[in-house]
């Protein structure tokens, strides 16, 4: 498969919430592109903006500032009639099964709304697509008219895959879609996911926290921190050789099913906490948990540089 | 335990059965439904209900007596074979006007209800989805609406308008509807933050779709609560507005202006001030009763 | 907080031992404990036009005569002269005293009734002023209170001159419109008649406790002129306004009277209450009729009018639903003034009115009537009476007739403006004389008519009585004038009022008047 | 070796408008003096009612203890009185459970929770278990803490709270310690921070460990022995290096499958377990996991496994360790 | 903190500024005014008396006149009562009112906690059954027929108070009952839902786990939680408690504001009503500004303004 050529470039991303008279700047200037057919990861603990960042490239939050081009296009310009059928080229999946699915709706409804919405089949044909949408993603047909509860977490999951299938669309965003998931399952999930791309070229933006995950499934991995993107890299890469001392934490904090391995591993614990978006530390973010922080991390922002071929980061010990 | 060897035969392992949904199928009404159905209490006040709608439809149908006739040589008369709740003042009989009074406090508690339901959800249901200042504005008018004088406001609405039901149920859809919509504003604000909703805006959903297709039913389990508690509001409400003269035109008689009637009476004849007092407290008690069982039925943290 | 009951701001009343020990020695004390439906608006005579301000300003006032047994007597005034025509009345005052001691003065007389007339005090009830010389004009701001027709001679002597020859101006005198007010005590706190501290009366009482919407008491007036005659030492009025729990104090022993004049009986505990024999009713000076509007059809056709009032069966009503003896209503004057005690017209004349019906009916060219809905305002005896002939009417004409109810003030505005068809109302005379409900109709848009109805012939008649000298001749003028009225009838009278009350056996000697006012003077206990 | 907690037979259901929920059905394993023991398995699997009827927590009505003993330090806890439990939790037993931001009473202090426990058990005066919580939070690494015991949960970042809760269980040195999922809800970074802190705790007051989890990474790197759970039943009990190396159960196997390892491969796909874990409304007749499992056979669908002896400190219940089977395979 | 206190005040005084508006311009389109009476008086006598109490000029003069009287708290003489001026009529009035308030604020909530407690910790038991009923008959019986029953039981048959009127404590405890059953059975059926969900929240388990008794545990981690709810319902309630209740001051003849503000409504007196509106608009907003700061008091996890908390 051609992975050449750009599907999606983030320039400059920017959104700030304001929460109580407070910026809260969620996502804060993030760059980067994403390929056609290729899986990029986004990792970073939690409330680093993430799911900010995914859901402002799909325009479900009005971004603050930058430009996201679909194919080109500045979405960010488009007005609501374009939008909508904009839509149909990037969808997402959601990370809690429960809460992602209107409980009040059945099944078929659920993945018919995106047919009705944008009238792409009515009638016996608009069943026939949901059928086939729901063998598709290994869900027995008959389901059509069940309700979401009745469903096993995995199946819902599916069942959010199928609605983002609906609309047969190019990219989609995956904003944690297995972290609510057992383990047993959460391979039902990602198979699934991966047969899908292979099936129908499509482009994901594959959000966790579990970094086992992101590595097997994403082409490259992104690194982020209170809003920012730290490291990005081909994900062998950033798994063999991590640059930011952050992406190097985070790689060691990963317990690994293997005693064997665990009982020889030396780890990076980083001390203290992620500091609050609200009131971010100068300089460099990281500064304050860094155990290689330097007094000038302080002072000046690391800038965002190329340090090996395709593998970017932002760090001051790379100056 | 004598196992053979056959037992340990392999069998496929076929997929589509491990999938297989064991329980049947149950939409979310119809599990609460199930669940409300275990709840005597809610049952025994439901049928309470029933029993008092079918009461008031056919009973005045099928009645010797009517509500209006006077018989003034009749009056105050116990209850007895002839007049089971014993006559009134005027000398009607109280059973009839207790079943047109039924009709009225039903009727003014259900339509009260009903336009509650309409102008609180769409209130509040505006004011939650959107937020920020659009919300702040609707709320505080709802708020201001609440403090300026009721009464007064009714008594303008009496001169606009005809007195009769109709009216009555304006004045009490005024400011009934302020509980509704903050409820409904508080579901909201909690429901579009939703993932579903997210995932509908991301399929390009509009708002009047998200609102009508997704919002509002998952609301509907609290919307319903306050609904069935805004009945005996309503009907007590209407009490009120009788007992301080702005009730339905005689010689129609709700429970609340039979009651308020009564008291006078309350200590030579009691039955005046009993049935209708006892109607309406029992009816209360009912439509209370229920909407706790509903509130129960449809709460999803009993619901595992 | 200050709210706690008992601990009312007392402290300003000179009286508070006083009370404190009434409540104790009550075998010397004599206290008489009743009831106000509600807050007296004032205590000031000029400005008081209800009942319960009424009954303060009476005890705490005198003014030239007050009743007795419905006649009036000389109180402040010793002797009174009254001139040929009738026109002058010179009234010699005694001599008394104000609660505060300062001699009660004729200039006193005068200040108190111009003060009254002055368009800048804005007293209502200074109409009840018009029969004195140049008083409405003045009242109209058209001649200044100077040419007002009274004058205080010397202190002692007080002239007074009419508009017309008034036969019942001796009556008026006796209205709390008229009575003194201390000019020294008015001029000099503008505010004299809101607390008790302030007050200043020259009645059998004086003012002692006033705490506003709770409780209020008077005491003998130690400086009043015939104090001999005051028996009781203070009369004490609580507050409630809900006359069930009025007459359940009053059983529970809390009271000494329930009922009118100064609230109203339950009318549901009334059969009970009159199995035992303890209520006492008292016919007064009051009508309650249905007013028709005779400019709309049906009932611009007198016919129509007649067979609705004459299908009313009264006493059935009074009997069963008022309960309390009041009189069938077959004319328009009350029974302690009356005209003609036996009436204009039969009660329940089901025949005539069916008769009268369909001729009227057949006037009108119309062989169904269109849809009549009869008003009153909202208060329950209304509505049972409504009901009542609602029924009736049904029963003994064949009609249907909506109820229609309305809030008090909406309800009269409608009707002064003629936005009804056949609307409740009820007259409480101001005087004892038959003038004050005839009078009412006299023109089409007086102010109190709301029937639209006018008769040249009725008019004139009124006219002429006012000029009458000799009160037989003046009594046949005005029996002509009811008669035209009750043959056109602008209005169905339905009952003439009653006051009725309950009281304990001990108390004694409580004037009712037939204008339904109570005078305490002549109260006593005797335990 | 010296069993602090042996668990036999232990039953629990729950009454539920729908019928009985049957959520523990039969559960056996011990916990050894100084041992940090895991129990994993699928959600809904039981873990949570198990390690609640352990500190008698179950509320009841709509629980029920249908059968069974949970001897702690040889003493029925079933049998226990409402004062007797009370003396023992907190005290002999402690308890952390997963949310850190809901397990914290919202509207006390810090200082306040952790003081309770040290007031009931060890009679201490106010200030001196003030002096007591102090040192424990900073035992438990939480700079400050003599600014902090004044402060309110929600002042408190996740992980945090968690070191709190920690600090509460461990207020009376308590000789078993059970952690239900307490790391679940954080971070990774904060994660390896909470469990370096428990290995160190562990070591310092020689506590045995209940910890349960989805996370195998996590029981590789705490736990001595693992007990998996499956449709609240114990399918497998061992040593980590027995359950990790030499599984047993073909769910343990299924399990350990699906977890894709920093070292995999992106072209080989992961193997899931297919399907969904019983309905416990409707208990299956047979071994609850026939449905899913690749090597099922027709016994499996008729009657339940027991646990067995498959290796010295190794057990799984499974019809393919009986000797019909092996014979079958052997064939 | 002080912003936010600022932007509630601005609020509060703008909320004021628009029911006093709202409320003038009704009253004044509300046919019948404070000298409309069955005796109608003639014109001439209308007019002196509407040029007495400015009614003669222009609404909105009169509208403007009346701001100005409420900015410096001189709201007027009373049309119908005319011994008193409006402000005297709120200051007679309110504290008696209050007192009623306050009293019957202390039985509801005393009542209602108790009855919701016992409610919750017997979840679906019989006492959990009888609390909720008497909570609801509490709500099912029009207060009116409760004071009528009130009256009759207590004061005629017992004779253990008096009838009516407000002289001494206790004449003041039968219509407080009265006047606190509704809050009382809402109050009580708040704190067994609160309770029941706090119940089983993982503190509660965690306090458990601490070996705490049943008695600890409710006293001081559940009740405490499943009051914080409550709070926020003080404060329309204490607003309206506060103000008095008509009815109830109507058949216990108390000398309340309840009383004042409906009779002044039927009397048309302008004055008194725009009077008592503008009190109690004024003590409805400030008590629910000071029940938000009361309760940032009570929860330590809300602070004022911080989270733009309407
Ligand atoms: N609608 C919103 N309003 C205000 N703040 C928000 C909003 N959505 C997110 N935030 C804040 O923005 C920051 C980033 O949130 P985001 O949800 O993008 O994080 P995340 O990386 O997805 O975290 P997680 O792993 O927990 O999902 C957080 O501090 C969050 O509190
Ligand atoms: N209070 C209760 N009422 C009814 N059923 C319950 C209750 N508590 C637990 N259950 C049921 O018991 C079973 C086991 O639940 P348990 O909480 O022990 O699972 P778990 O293994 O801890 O799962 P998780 O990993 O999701 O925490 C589940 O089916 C659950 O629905
Ligand atoms: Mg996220
Ligand atoms: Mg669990």
């Amino acid at each position: 498969m051609e992975k050449n050529d750009t599907l999606l470039e983030v320039r400059n991303l920017q959104k700030f919430f304001n929460v109580g008279g407070n910026t809260l700047k969620a996502v804060n200037n993030i760059s980067f592109d994403i390929k056609r057919g290729e899986t990029l990861g986004v990792v970073g603990e939690s409330g680093c903006g993430k799911s900010t960042a995914g859901r402002t490239i799909l325009r479900l939050y009005e971004p603050t500032g930058g430009e996201v081009l679909f194919e080109g296009k500045n979405i960010l310009e488009l007005n609501p009639q374009e939008m909508k059928a904009m839509r149909r080229n990037m969808q997402m999946i959601f990370q809690d099964p429960y809460a992602s699915l209107n409980p009040r709706m059945t099944v078929g409804d659920i993945i018919g709304e995106a047919l009705d919405i944008h009238g792409l089949a009515s009638g016996q044909k608009r069943k026939e697509r949901i059928q086939e949408l729901l063998s598709l993603v290994s869900l027995n047909p008959e389901h059509i008219n069940r309700f979401p509860h009745e469903f096993s977490g995995g199946q819902r999951q599916r069942i959010g895959i199928a609605r983002a299938l609906a609309v047969e669309p190019k990219f989609i965003v995956c904003d944690e879609p297995i972290s609510a998931l057992d383990v047993s399952v959460q391979a039902q999930v990602v198979n699934l996911l991966e047969q899908l791309q292979e099936k129908m070229g499509l482009t994901y933006m594959f959000i966790a926290h579990d970094l086992s995950m992101v590595k097997y499934i994403s082409d490259r991995v992104a690194v982020m921190y209170l809003g920012k993107i730290v490291e990005i890299a081909k994900s062998e890469d950033l798994y063999d050789k991590p640059l930011h001392p952050y992406t190097q934490a985070l790689l060691s904090a990963i317990p690994i099913p293997d005693p064997e391995i665990e009982r020889k591993r030396e780890r990076i614990v980083l001390q203290g906490d992620v500091p609050s978006p609200l009131n971010p530390p100068s300089g460099c973010h990281f500064r304050t948990r860094c155990p290689k922080a330097m007094p000038e991390c302080a002072v000046h922002e690391p800038v965002w540089k190329e340090i090996e071929p395709g593998h970017f980061s932002a760090c001051h010990l790379y100056n | 335990m004598q196992l053979s060897k056959e037992l340990f035969e392999p069998i496929s392992m076929d997929l589509k059965q491990a999938e297989e949904i064991q329980r049947p199928s149950l939409s979310f009404w119809a599990d609460v439904w199930r669940r409300l159905r275990g709840n005597k209490v809610a049952m025994i006040s439901l049928a309470f209900i029933v029993i008092l709608v079918l009461c008031a439809i056919f009973i005045p149908m099928f009645s010797e007596h009517n509500y209006y006739s006077t018989d003034l040589a009749g009056k105050n008369k116990k209850p007895s074979a002839e007049h089971w709740f014993g006559t009134d003042d005027l000398g009607r009989d109280m059973f009839i006007r207790i079943w047109y009074g039924a009709r009225i406090s039903l009727e003014v508690g259900v339509a009260a209800a009903l336009v509650d339901l309409v102008i609180g959800v769409i209130w509040g249901g505006i004011a939650g989805f959107f937020g920020g200042k659009v919300d702040e504005i609707m709320m505080r008018i709802a708020d201001i609406l609440y403090a300026i004088p009721y009464l007064l406001v009714v008594i303008l609405l009496m001169v606009i308008m005809d007195p009769g039901v109709v009216t009555i149920i304006i004045a009490l859809s005024i400011t009934g509807w302020i509980g509704m919509a903050r409820i409904v504003r508080g579901q909201m604000m909690l429901l579009k933050a939703q993932e579903y909703v997210l995932a509908a805006r991301s399929l390009g959903a509009n708002n009047v779709r998200l609102i009508f297709k997704h919002l509002i039913p998952n609301a509907l389990g609290p919307i319903i609560v306050t609904l069935s508690l805004s009945v005996p509001t309503a009907i007590f409400s209407e009490s009120f507005l009788s007992f301080i003269g702005l009730g339905v035109s005689a010689p129609v008689a709700s429970w609340g202006t039979m009651s308020s009637d009564g008291l006078s009476a309350m200590r030579y004849y009691p039955w005046r001030l009993m049935f209708p007092a006892v109607f309406i407290s029992l009816t209360m008690l009912a439509f209370n009763l229920l909407g706790d069982g509903i509130r129960d039925a449809v709460d999803p943290r009993l619901r595992k | 907080g200050c709210g706690a009951p008992g601990q009312s701001s007392s402290g300003e009343q000179s009286q508070g031992e006083n009370s404190a020990a009434s409540d104790s020695g009550s075998t010397e004390k004599k206290v008489l404990r009743m009831n106000f439906a509600s807050e007296p608006p004032t205590a000031d005579p000029g400005l008081a036009e209800d009942s319960t301000s009424g009954a303060v300003v009476r005890a705490t006032f005198e003014g030239l005569t007050r009743l007795k047994d419905n006649k009036p007597i000389e109180s402040a005034a010793e002797k009174i002269d009254v001139s040929e025509d009738g026109l002058t009345y010179t009234f010699h005052l005694r001599d008394a005293k104000w609660s505060n001691g300062d001699p009660v003065t004729a200039q006193d007389f005068e200040f108190a009734w111009k003060r009254v007339l002055d368009p800048k005090t804005a007293a209502n009830y200074s109409y009840q002023l018009y029969y004195i010389k140049n008083g409405e004009k003045a009242n109209k701001g058209e001649v200044s209170l100077d040419e007002v027709g009274v004058k205080a001679l010397d202190d002692k002597t007080l002239e007074v001159k009419l508009e017309n020859p008034t036969p019942y101006f001796l009556e008026l005198t006796a209205f709390y419109t008229y009575f003194p007010v201390n000019k020294k005590v008015v001029e000099s706190n503008p505010n004299w008649a809101n607390e008790a501290s302030t007050h200043v009366g020259n009645g059998p009482f004086k003012l002692v406790e006033w705490e506003h919407k709770n409780k209020l008491a008077i005491e003998k007036n130690e400086n009043y002129w015939d104090k001999d005659n005051v028996k009781l030492d203070r009369v004490e009025f609580s507050m409630v306004n809900d006359s069930n729990t009025e007459l359940q104090m009053y059983e529970n022993g809390e009271l000494d009277w329930a009922g009118a004049p100064l609230n109203s009986l339950p009318v549901d505990v009334v059969p009970a209450l009159k199995e035992e024999g303890k209520v006492i009713t008292q016919p007064i000076a009051g009508t309650y009729w249905y007013k028709f509007n005779t400019e709309q059809p049906p009932f611009n056709n007198v016919k129509i009018r007649k067979a609705f009032a004459y299908a009313i069966n009264r006493q059935a009503i009074i009997d069963n639903i008022l309960q309390l003896n009041q009189l069938p209503a077959l004319g328009a004057v009350p029974q302690s003034m009356s005209l003609n005690p036996d009436g204009y017209f039969k009660d329940n004349d089901v025949e005539t009115a069916k008769k009268l019906l369909a001729e009227g009916m057949q006037e009108l060219g119309i062989s169904k009537l269109p849809e009549i809905t009869l008003s009153y305002n909202t208060d329950s005896n209304h509505e049972k009476i409504a009901q009542a002939i609602q029924d009736q009417w049904k029963k003994n004409l064949g009609v249907d007739v909506k109820l229609a109810n309305t809030e008090w003030k909406v309800y009269i505005e409608d009707l002064h403006q003629g936005k009804f068809q056949i609307g409740r109302m009820g007259w409480l005379g101001d005087f004892n004389d038959p003038i004050n409900f005839l009078e009412l109709f006299k023109d089409k848009y007086g102010g109190n008519n709301d029937t639209r109805w006018e008769n040249a012939q009725f008019k004139e008649l009124l006219n002429q009585s006012a000029l009458e000298k000799d009160p037989a001749k003046r009594k046949e003028i005005l029996a002509q004038a009811e008669k035209i009225f009750v043959d056109e009838m602008p209005v169905a009278p339905i009952y003439f009022y009653t006051d009725s009350w309950v009281k304990q056996d001990y108390v004694k000697g409580v004037q009712v008047s037939g204008l339904g006012d109570i005078d305490f003077k002549w109260a006593d206990i005797e335990k | 070796m010296d069993r602090i907690l042996d668990v036999k037979d232990l039953q629990v259901s729950f009454h539920t408008y729908a019928g009985e929920v049957k959520a523990v059905r039969g559960v056996n394993f011990h916990v050894n003096r100084g041992e940090a023991v895991a129990i994993v398995g699928e959600s809904g699997s039981g873990k949570s009612v198990t390690a609640q009827s352990i500190m008698k927590l179950i509320p009841m009505p709509p629980g029920e203890f249908k059968s069974g003993q949970i001897l702690f330090n040889g003493e029925d806890i079933i049998r226990k009185s409402k004062k007797e439990m009370e003396a023992i939790r907190g005290k002999e037993i402690g308890m952390i459970f997963q949310d850190p931001m809901t397990s914290l009473n919202p509207t006390l202090t810090i200082g306040t929770q952790i003081m309770e426990g040290l007031i009931k058990h060890q009679k201490m005066s106010k200030s001196a278990a003030r002096e007591r919580a102090i040192e424990l939070l900073k035992m438990v690494g939480i700079p400050q803490p003599e600014r902090r015991v004044l402060q309110y949960p929600h002042e408190f970042s996740g992980g945090m709270r968690q070191r709190a809760m920690i600090a509460i269980a461990l207020a009376c040195s308590p000789k078993l310690l059970i952690a239900d999922e307490p790391t679940t809800a954080l971070d990774v970074t904060i994660q390896a921070q909470i469990l370096d802190l428990m290995k160190d705790l562990q070591k310092k007051m020689d506590t045995s460990i209940i910890l349960i989890t989805h996370d195998l990474g996590v029981v590789a790197e705490m736990c001595d022995r693992v007990i998996v759970m499956y449709a609240g039943k114990v399918v497998e009990s061992g040593t980590v290096d027995e359950i990790f190396y030499n599984p047993q159960h073909p769910y343990t196997k299924g399990l350990l499958r699906s977890v894709p390892r920093l070292d995999l491969n992106k072209d080989e796909p992961l193997t899931p377990i297919f399907g969904t874990p019983p309905d416990l409304l409707r208990p299956p007749v047979g071994c609850g996991f026939t449905a899913r499992c690749e090597s099922a056979m027709r016994v499996c669908q008729q009657y339940d496994p027991e646990l067995q002896q498959v290796g010295e400190s190794h057990q799984a219940a499974c019809w393919l360790h009986h000797q019909l089977a092996k014979e079958r395979v052997k064939s | 903190m002080f912003r936010y206190l600022g932007k509630r005040i601005l609020f509060m005084i703008l909320s004021i500024f628009l029911i006093v508006t709202a409320t003038f311009f009704i009253m004044k389109a509300v046919p019948g005014g404070p000298f409309t009476s069955e005796k109608n008086v003639p014109d001439e006598i209308k007019a002196a008396l509407e040029a007495k109490y400015g009614l003669d000029k222009p609404v909105f003069q009169q509208y403007l006149d009346y701001l100005k009287g409420v900015v410096t708290w001189d709201l007027g003489p009373s049309f119908t009562e005319k011994s008193s001026t409006v402000n005297q009529i709120i200051n007679r009035g309110f504290p008696v009112s209050a007192y009623l308030g306050i009293e019957a604020l202390i039985i509801a909530l005393f009542g209602g906690i108790i009855l919701g407690i016992i409610a919750a910790l017997k979840h679906t038991k019989w006492p959990d059954f009888t609390s909720m009923v008497i909570a609801t008959i509490g709500l099912s019986v029009p207060s009116f027929i409760l004071a009528a029953f009130l009256q009759y039981f207590f004061a005629i048959k017992l004779g253990w108070f008096p009838i009516a009127k407000w002289e001494s404590f206790k004449y003041t405890v039968l219509p407080a009952v009265a006047l606190s059953a509704t809050p009382l059975a809402f109050i009580a059926r708040l704190i067994r839902s609160n309770m029941i969900e706090v119940l089983s929240q993982d503190y509660i388990k965690t306090a458990k786990a601490k070996g705490l008794s049943t008695l600890t545990t409710t006293v001081k981690h559940a009740v405490r939680n499943a009051l914080l709810p409550v709070i926020t319902y003080l404060g329309p309630l204490l607003a309206n408690i506060l103000t008095g209740a008509f009815v109830i001051e109507r058949i216990f003849g108390v000398p309340g504001l309840g009383r004042e503000f409906v009779i002044s409504i039927t009397n048309r007196d302008y004055t008194v009503i725009m009077g008592t509106t503008v009190f109690y608009s004024i003590i409805l907003v400030v008590l629910v500004l000071l029940v938000d700061i009361a309760y940032t008091l009570v929860d330590p996890r809300i602070k004022l303004g911080g989270t733009g908390k309407e």
